[in-house]
């Protein structure tokens, strides 16, 4: 376990809607940090979706399986890791194309990723399938754009 | 236990035009086990539902698969020469539709007034 | 690790104000049960007090000693044990006496385990020095009285 | 960072009696860092001040060590013969400061209006 003080861990079976147990998990690490309403709504989704995605494509739903959330809050931002007992993403984050979905030339669904990079102020996906794979999320308070 | 689900209420309304609108109000959760709410609910509209509202005020919670429900709903209804309008999104799911590109098939409203005006142009 | 499917487990610094997180992470585990709102506030009342009691009596305010929060769901019942690195409390719960404390005959302080015992279905203390101590707190979804 | 703190602000309201009421509103959270917030706000107001209405409607977070500054600041109210009222606690917190037996030296109000009437009574 990780022994930084600023560092909070969450360990959840893979069912679907328990990622609503770590949006709210980060969400008041989040607040705690003084982050504004409309950056934790950001984060929260981008939680879901990683969550969804570790407990679906990591491990295969096996409810024995954990996901793990790992919180690191520094001064300024919030590092969010989600992880996996899978082989990790392969495939980049590709954005949905809306007009190819509506002639159904792609699938509706694989928005995930994209929501995640779109969301958050960095993202990563790193395959690591010794240790786990994860999906790496971070915030800042003070970012220049938006 | 787990799921707390989705709830949906089929409504018409008349907005000024006079042509009836269907409204089908959203609550609860949108996610992968809302299938039957979302697409089953609109397979059992009547041919005649040319106009429909989507009323997402009361949903607490959606993620991207419940999104491509409301993408599977928009192709069938394009199929079918029907028009959809949403209205109640929170800013944030706003800002979500806008960038998943859902906004070139649908417009969204912040009530359900200007949604329903919306219609008529 | 438990690997009961329906067990989540949070680990905190010793820091005062995350106990908050612990608050909004059972919250959201009694949420997905269906218990109600008033009895989701008893509980987070009970499980903030357990967690600052872990921090300060337990780990000694010392924020690299961490509190653990482990949520197991049943069909009818959420227990939550919080979890510190101390020998464990070794007095009972006595109620407070409003009238001591006023005429300051007693510490206008503790009331935790009161108000922990007060508000739970269950509530218990296990010292085990070895592999830590923990409170143990029991909310029934379908309790007679009350 | 971690903690919120505790916001305060004084007021002075009179009600149909005519005598002032000095009107401490809290926001935030009341725990063990509120000392300065609880008893400081209480050792500055003027030994005039016979009549303290706290207002919880804005607070976030109460715990058992907030509370316990209350009980010090009711204390120290009770030598200097002035009486407290409160109100816009939660039902949960009122529930809590029934509970510890607090309402034995203190009436728990709904709004600030019942509050304000009962120091009349
Ligand atoms: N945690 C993960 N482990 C393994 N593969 C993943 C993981 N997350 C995403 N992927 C892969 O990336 C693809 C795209 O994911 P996403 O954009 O979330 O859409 P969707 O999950 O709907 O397919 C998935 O279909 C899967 O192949
Ligand atoms: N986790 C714990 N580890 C060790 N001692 C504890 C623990 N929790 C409670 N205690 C003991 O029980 C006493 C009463 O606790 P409590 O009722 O919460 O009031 P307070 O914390 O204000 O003293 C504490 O002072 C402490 O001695």
């Amino acid at each position: 376990m990780d022994k930084n003080p600023s560092t909070i861990e969450l360990h959840l079976p893979s069912r679907l809607g328990y990622e609503k147990i770590a949006m709210n998990t980060a969400a008041s690490a989040a607040r705690l940090m003084g982050f504004t309403d409309e950056r934790i709504e950001d984060l929260k989704t981008a939680i879901a979706e990683a969550c969804i995605n570790a407990m679906e494509h990591g491990n295969k739903f096996d409810e024995s399986l954990r996901v793990g959330v790992i919180l690191s809050m520094s001064e300024d931002s919030l590092e969010v890791k989600v992880l996996d007992t899978g082989s990790g993403a392969q495939q980049r984050t590709v954005a949905p194309d809306i007009d190819r979905k509506m002639h159904e030339e792609e699938q509706a669904r694989g928005m995930g990723m994209f929501l995640i990079q779109s969301l958050v102020d960095e993202a990563e996906w790193v395959s690591s399938p010794r240790t786990g794979s994860y999906a790496r999320m971070v915030i800042h308070l003070h970012h220049t754009n938006d | 236990m787990q799921e707390k689900g989705t709830q949906v209420k089929l409504d018409e309304v008349q907005c000024s035009s006079g042509t009836p609108i269907t409204v089908i109000r959203f609550a609860g959760d949108i996610t992968s086990v809302s299938q039957a709410a979302v697409l089953g609910t609109y397979q059992g509209l009547p041919e005649s539902a040319k106009r429909i509202l989507l009323d997402f005020s009361r949903v607490e919670y959606l993620n991207s698969s419940g999104i491509a429900l409301v993408i599977q709903m928009m192709i069938a209804a394009s199929k079918h020469g029907q028009t959809i309008k949403t209205f109640g999104l929170t800013p944030h799911f706003q800002k979500v539709f806008t960038m998943v590109g859902i906004t070139k098939y649908t417009s969204l409203h912040p009530d359900e007034q200007t949604a329903c005006a919306a219609f008529s142009e």
